[in-house]
């Protein structure tokens, strides 16, 4: 393959960076044409539900983009979710006087065996991921109604501390907005300044090279799908201490919305792409389209179809920029 | 690399066209394992339920599973192409709720119903385009979004109404039969597989499709329009969706925008496990329609011994994962 | 290969044990809207105590996802295994209809109960509550704790589900009387039955309706996830909060003071009527026309009444559960 | 201390159903370049996969320093100051040039294991200037050219303070002056004391560089010899087995009536105004520096990328090819560059490949006709002379020259009169080199026109019979074979524009 260079060349940066400013141009807009309709759109207490809602899409947003980077899926965190949320609940329930913190841990526990199974199943085993996830979804999802027997758990059989994991805040910042900040932190650290945070990309970005240079592929793929399983645990508390109710089908299908909140953010299901700050405005876009809807009195029939169709439009824009850059870059030897 | 040249130029050799027979090659092929797997349900089921193991049981049973099993015809050219088409589900609802609105705003049902079949084929088509014309998307990305948006105009439409009404020969459909005890739609399935088995294993079509799918690059300098059978598969994807939908409609005798919701997921799950490898390129009809089968005696044989729906699905999720673990063992050929 | 096998029988014959049959006289199947599910589960549990009561073998289904669709393969699997009675929490009124003319076409007794099926796909329909009643009284709360005037709004479940639309058809006719002139009802909302979007849409009405005084939440998702938003903003008193959900979710809300009183009826009761009624309609004793009696075990004698262009068996009025007596039932459903 | 710094002895390895190694033997002296010849499937690239811990040894040891060591992964090779450079590119695409350099070992604050980029950015960038590159060391890794990613490579191998490096066939997709930028680099390498092993086909790479010279047959070692002491022939003889007495077939193909015609081409951003005849009979050879617009202008000519501007004539007739089945429906054949991706489908067996050209020719109404497809899969096979057992053998199962041997019998199922062939030799051993110059001549003795595109010079010399020079999407020189030099030719591909 042949190919022009060193003419017109615009760094990886700047591709990214196109992409990162015309969403965050996108959300201006839609927040201005908002905030037209609706003058309570832009005011601190909205913004802090916008982030509140946003919040646990979010951290699960970072487990998937890290999966989605070394070209997997993961279907099953929707599912995980329920089974973590559901066992914590009912482990509240029957001991209210335990910590907050013993019940995230146990969420974040059984998240991360759910997800070491998953990365067991696609790194030693060979399964494609959209299949095992698929079927481990099943699986979880199965185990988390036979645990409970078909029965709820309810707002009056949890220990205020633990409701309290999400009302409560700190410095005036939500609790859940906190975490997830800590999260993003985090994981920003983890994916730009460690080595094993770079190998992810490189597995997703040419898994023969990276065998063929040492790096333990079958590690990573496991690793990402047990950190996206932890995250998943976590938000499964989350989720129940928020709402203050567990159920056998808590996010179910949720899992899209989550891999939408990941395309919009630029993360390319092919593998080796996918930045914290793309996801950010993706994950933003997401939550202001899901909360700024309903307040500006969109017919309830019209939601799914505007959805989509910003979904699409988003999607299709950013390859429409890339696609730009790419010839005049000439890039022609990706795929 | 296998065959290394040594001795250099010599007289032109002979080179074989008869294929070798082995045994061990022919019985160590997916199919043989779905196909025990098939007779291990069958015997399963019928010790578990008395009422199992019967003609009419039998026959009745296909009725409830094989509304999804058209798509999942065509769902296996689109896997083969290494996609995912996860948008079927909503091109159900789509086209069965604007044949039901436009029958009841007074146009003959053979016409609504002709109606059904192009909001299929357009569905499809939309898809198609835009994932030949945006090659940097992959398809999981353009029927996710097409999967939210087509849904949502069957809402616009509909909104909290259902319609229905039909003539009484559209019943026939979902429910008739033939010769009064085998389902019509068991024989439309029937038909539609040998037009799809035909049609990928002995045509110049269904060859191009596994050629697009092992390696676009080289269909695409050997001739092979890729782009257009592309299209053509997206577009029997969905014409297939809205056959399916015609049945599902007749099945209940009325429609609703949120009919077929997570249908994509059984229908990828029926191809995946009929041994077709969702990085493109390889599997079988045979695969599918015996994988078909499996998932819907399965459903049906443990749903007559009132089995929770839960751990029905907890055996399926687990069949699918142990199939494809023992298919990785490299021990069966799983070629086109 | 073999091991595989032997482990996939092992694991079949373990889920046999679940399904377990039983021959006897009478075989009582009752389907209700999707599993894991509380609600559901007491109905189921109120058919079984009911069945045994009489005796005769119980069958209980419940789909994983609440559709029709589901269900229509579960009417299937029970005509085929020859069932006296089905009994079914319907998903759509109008898709079941084939299945269950044909379940009836083969001698099988089709009923209704909670969320009926249309007239012509059963032979009776269990009504927990009359749904003018059930429409009506909400108002009736609403306007007695916000004091006859104000905005309010309704935070239904799926803008399909067929239960909370008439009900909420009949909210507005009983908002025509002269009496609520003061009221204005702003918005019905959809939750979709899911907590997230229940939470947010709820946000958006305290939002967009500063004015709120009250809120109607017909659907036991819709209104935990009000009381948990109210709750949490520390609204009680100033936005107040009624429909109808189940005693155990809601007990914290009634108990802070968020929603005073709401109602629902005992799905156990509604599962038990549904069972006497399907041994009545086995046993011949009623066919479902309007006039006939028959005995409903604890719940005494019960009538069929005609209801629209169907037949139906009224449980009574809905129960009103506030701070009083919530506390015996929260532990029961 | 042992004078040589990597011994190995006695090495075997099999892979199910084949020996890729067998009994082989190696020895490197310090501050070495010692080139490893050997025709594709030879073992060569098994051989580095050993040393390099990739792959472990079924039998035999290895002796570094004297030392026996023990390679179990590479990461272990990595420690032991063994890099290796890969024939195809083992690079991070979507990752920037410094990542690249410096994955898996990237520079850490030692206490909080903090990745550095801007130590990294700036060694890499001190490595790149070493090596004489000015590019900027956070683009993109597919951004770059062929051979910028080849010096990434050797920055790479640098960044770990390799003592010895392997070069697995560096120069195969080179242009003559990135291969001397490439010479250079390796020399330099060897000044300040690493040791080369350096894997090639090409002779000139060789005489350019190396001390001493290894050869492997069949899996086998053949043996060792200094560079000056053995002759080119001999050395072909240990590599095939046999004596190649002519490169190149004397050609008595008559030149006769022009069948095609291009008049000022364009494609924007690719070439410009390129206008050339091609008569039956001819072989036409196109050359330049790889990113001259070849591969672009003959990806036009066979419809693959559509032109913007200019006039086709095929036999006298204006014609618009705008996709590949115009192209061959006029009965032009393209023989695409690179075979493994755009020529064969590796899964799929030799029949099936052979027929996907001109499926229409073995089916009818569609239905594919098998006992035909075979037939003509057979006969084709045999006439290319493809080393296989049968149709049924794979094509990822055949050697790169066999399998370029397949590529063109899927374009004699077609009625061609036009065929292109971009680099039909790239990567192909010297025994089937000469097998595949002798199926052109044989081609256009027949009557068919060719145009070749290749970069080897004396390919270029040896078949053409007109020469095209393009620069920078350009035609800037056409001549005679018999006019032509690799001066000339050389002089016409760097000129400065006209």
């Amino acid at each position: 393959m042949s190919e022009k260079s060193s003419k017109n060349k615009i760094s990886l940066e700047r591709i990214q960076q196109i992409r990162e400013f015309s969403l965050i141009g996108f959300i201006i807009v839609l927040s201005i044409f908002v905030q037209f309709r609706n003058s309570n759109f832009l005011t601190m207490s909205n913004i802090d539900d916008l982030l509140t809602n946003t919040a646990i899409l979010s951290i699960l947003a970072v487990g998937m983009m890290m999966v989605i980077i070394t070209r997997g899926i993961d279907l099953s965190i929707g599912a995980t979710l329920a089974l973590s949320g559901m066992v914590t609940s009912m482990t509240v329930s029957n001991y209210p006087s335990l910590h907050p913190l013993v019940a995230l841990l146990i969420g974040i526990f059984i998240g991360l065996i759910s997800g070491a199974i998953i990365g067991l199943l696609v790194a030693k085993f060979n399964i494609l991921p959209i299949i095992a996830t698929l079927g481990m979804m099943n699986v979880f999802r199965g185990i988390t109604f036979l645990i409970s027997g078909g029965k709820w758990v309810s707002a009056y059989q949890m220990s205020d501390s633990f409701k309290a994991i999400s009302t409560g805040s700190i410095l005036g910042i939500n609790n859940l907005i906190l975490i997830a900040i800590i999260i993003y932190l985090v994981f920003y650290y983890f994916i730009n300044y460690t080595r094993t945070g770079r190998k992810i990309y490189a597995v997703g970005s040419s898994p023969e090279s990276a065998k063929i240079s040492g790096i333990n592929v079958d590690r990573i793929t496991w690793l990402v799908y047990s950190i996206m399983g932890g995250l998943a645990g976590l938000s499964g508390v989350l989720w129940v201490s928020k709402f203050a109710s567990a159920q056998s089908n808590t996010a179910s299908g949720y899992e899209m919305n989550v891999i939408a909140a990941c395309v919009i953010g630029g993360v390319s299901i092919a593998g080796g792409e996918g930045k914290v700050t793309g996801l950010i405005s993706g994950v933003l876009l997401y939550g202001i389209l899901e909360n700024a809807l309903p307040m500006i009195n969109v017919s309830p029939f019209w939601q799914n179809a505007i959805q989509g169709a910003v979904i699409l439009i988003a999607v299709l824009v950013s390859a429409l920029i890339k696609r730009r850059i790419g010839s005049s870059n000439k890039i022609r030897r990706e795929d | 690399m296998v065959n290394n040249s040594n001795n250099g130029i010599t007289l032109n050799r002979e080179i074989k066209s008869e294929k070798e027979f082995s045994l061990k090659k022919f019985f160590f092929q997916w199919e043989w394992l779905l196909f025990l797997i098939f007779i291990a349900i069958h015997i399963i089921n019928s010790q578990l339920s008395p009422y199992y193991l019967n003609t009419y049981t039998l026959l009745d049973a296909t009725m409830t599973f094989l509304d999804k099993a058209f798509i999942a015809l065509s769902m296996t050219f689109v896997i083969i192409f290494g996609d995912i088409d996860i948008s079927v589900g909503s091109t159900i609802a789509l086209a069965s709720v604007i044949m039901a609105v436009l029958y009841n705003a007074g146009l003959p049902m053979p016409l609504a119903i002709l109606v059904c079949l192009l909001v299929g084929v357009i569905a499809g088509f939309i898809n198609g385009i835009l994932i030949v014309k945006f090659k940097e998307l992959s398809a999981v990305i353009v029927t996710l979004s097409t999967m939210i948006l087509y849904r949502g105009i069957a809402y616009i439409i509909l909104e909290n109404q259902a319609s229905g009404g039909f003539p009484m020969w559209f019943n026939f459909l979902g429910w008739g039969y033939i010769k009064t005890i085998i389902p019509f739609i068991l024989v439309a399935f029937i038909i539609a597989a040998v037009i799809f088995y035909v049609l990928l294993h002995k045509t110049t079509f269904g060859r191009k499709v596994y050629a697009i799918g092992n390696n676009d690059v080289a269909s695409l300098f050997s001739g092979v329009k890729v782009d257009k059978i592309k299209i053509i598969v997206f577009t029997l994807n969905g014409l297939m969706a809205a056959i399916a939908a015609l049945f599902l409609t007749s099945k209940m005798g009325s429609t609703r925008p949120n009919i077929a919701s997570g249908y994509e997921l059984d229908v990828i799950a029926m191809v995946v496990l009929g041994g077709v490898s969702t990085s493109g390129g390889k599997g079988r009809m045979i695969g599918v329609l015996l994988s078909i089968f499996i998932i819907g005696f399965l459903r049906y044989g443990l749903g007559l011994v009132n089995v929770p729906d839960q751990v029905i699905l907890i055996v399926i999720g687990i069949l699918l994962i142990f199939s494809v673990m023992l298919s990785n063992l490299k021990l069966f050929s799983n070629k086109s | 290969m073999k091991k595989f096998l032997i482990s996939f029988m092992v694991l079949v014959s373990i889920f046999m044990l679940v399904g377990n049959v039983t021959a006897q006289e009478g075989k009582y199947a009752i389907i209700v809207k999707n599993a894991g599910n509380p609600y559901n589960e007491k109905e189921m549990d109120g058919f079984e105590k009911a069945i045994n009561e009489i005796g005769g073998e119980v069958i209980l289904k419940a789909p994983a996802e609440p559709t029709a669709e589901s269900q229509i393969i579960m009417i299937e699997q029970l005509i085929t295994q020859h069932v006296d009675a089905i009994a079914i929490a319907g998903n759509d009124p109008d898709a079941l209809q084939p299945a269950l003319k044909k379940a009836m076409s083969r001698g099988i007794k089709v009923l209704s109960l909670d969320s009926a099926v249309n007239a012509q796909s059963r032979m009776v329909h269990i009504n927990q509550a009359d749904p003018e009643q059930i429409g009506r009284v909400q108002i009736q709360a609403i306007s007695e704790m916000i004091g006859g005037s104000g905005q309010i709004a309704v935070l239904s479940a799926t803008s399909q589900a067929a239960n909370q639309n008439t009900w909420i058809e009949w909210m507005k006719k009983e908002l025509e009387k002269p009496e609520y002139d003061q009221i204005e009802l702003v918005k019905v909302a959809y939750g979709d039955d899911l907590r997230d979007k229940s939470v947010s849409e709820t946000e958006a009405l305290l939002k967009s309706y500063p004015d709120l005084k009250g809120i109607i939440a017909p659907t036991t998702v819709a209104i935990a996830a009000a009381g948990k938003v109210l709750t949490d903003r520390g609204l009680q008193g100033e936005i107040e909060l009624t429909g109808l959900g189940l005693p155990s979710e809601m007990a914290e809300y009634i108990k802070n003071g968020v929603c005073d009183w709401m109602y629902l009826w005992n799905p156990i009761d509604v599962g038990y009527l549904a069972g006497y009624a399907a041994e009545a309609l086995v046993t011949e004793k009623i066919t479902g026309n309007p006039g006939e009696t028959f005995e409903a075990g604890r719940l005494g004698s019960k009538e069929v009444i005609q209801a629209g262009d169907g037949t139906e068996i009224m449980l009574g009025a809905p129960f009103r559960f506030d701070k009083e007596n919530i506390d015996q039932w929260k532990d029961v459903y | 201390m042992s004078k040589y710094i990597l011994e190995l002895k006695n090495i075997t390895k099999t892979f199910p159903g084949v020996k890729a190694l067998d009994n082989v033997n190696f020895q490197l002296k310090s501050g070495e370049i010692h080139a490893l010849m050997g025709e594709n499937g030879a073992g060569k690239s098994t051989f580095i996969k050993v040393i390099t811990g990739v792959h472990q040894p079924d039998q035999g040891e290895i002796f570094l320093k004297g030392k026996k060591v023990n390679i179990k992964d590479p990461n272990d090779s990595k420690k032991l100051g063994i890099a290796a450079i890969y024939q195809h590119a083992t690079s991070y695409p979507h990752l920037s040039v410094t990542e690249n350099i410096f994955m898996g070992h990237e520079k850490i604050d030692i206490k909080t294991k903090r990745i550095l980029w801007e130590d990294m950015h700036q060694s890499a960038e001190k490595f790149l200037k070493e090596l004489g590159a000015e590019f900027d060391p956070k683009r993109r890794m597919s951004t770059l050219s062929v051979a910028q990613q080849q010096i990434v490579e050797i920055a790479k191998a640098i960044s770990t303070n390799a003592e010895i490096i392997i070069m697995d066939e560096p120069t195969a997709s080179l242009t003559k002056t990135e291969s001397e930028d490439l010479y250079r680099i390796t020399e330099k390498l060897q000044e300040i004391g690493t040791s080369i092993i350096f894997i090639s086909h090409r002779f000139e790479d060789m005489y350019r560089l190396a001390g001493r010279v290894t050869v492997f047959r069949d899996s086998k070692y053949i043996g060792t010899w200094g560079v000056n002491e053995v002759s080119n022939q001999d050395l072909i003889k240990a590599m095939v087995g046999r004596e190649i007495t002519q490169m190149f077939p004397s050609k008595n193909a008559e030149i006769s009536e022009e069948i095609f015609r291009v008049e000022k081409l364009s494609r924007k951003g690719y070439f410009k105004d390129i206008s050339f005849t091609l008569h039956s009979g001819e072989i036409l050879a196109i050359t330049g520096l790889v990113g001259a617009g070849r591969t672009e202008l003959c990806q036009s000519l066979f419809g693959i990328e559509r032109y913007d501007s200019g006039k086709l004539y095929f036999e006298g007739n204006e014609v618009e090819i705008k996709e590949v089945q115009a192209a061959m429906k006029l009965g032009i054949g393209y023989l695409p560059e690179d075979r493994q991706e755009q020529g064969l489908i590796l899964d799929w067996e030799l029949d099936k490949n052979i027929s996907l050209t001109s499926l229409d020719k073995i089916s009818q109404y569609s239905f594919i006709d098998r006992k035909k497809e075979k037939s003509m899969a057979k006969r084709l096979a045999e006439l290319v002379n493809v080393k296989a057992r049968s149709i049924f053998n794979l094509a990822k199962e055949l050697s790169g020259g066999n399998q370029q041997k397949i590529v063109v019998a899927k374009l004699l199922t077609s009625d061609l009169k036009v065929i292109i062939l971009d680099e039909p030799t790239k990567g192909v051993d010297v025994g089937a080199k000469s097998a595949i110059f002798k199926i052109m001549a044989d081609l256009a003795a027949q009557g068919y026109a060719i145009i070749m595109v290749s970069s080897e010079m004396p390919e270029v010399l040896g078949m053409g019979d007109r020469i095209l020079v393009m620069r920078n999407g350009e035609i800037t020189k056409e001549m005679a074979v018999e006019e032509a030099s690799q001066e000339k030719i050389l002089a016409a591909a760097m000129q400065e524009k006209i």
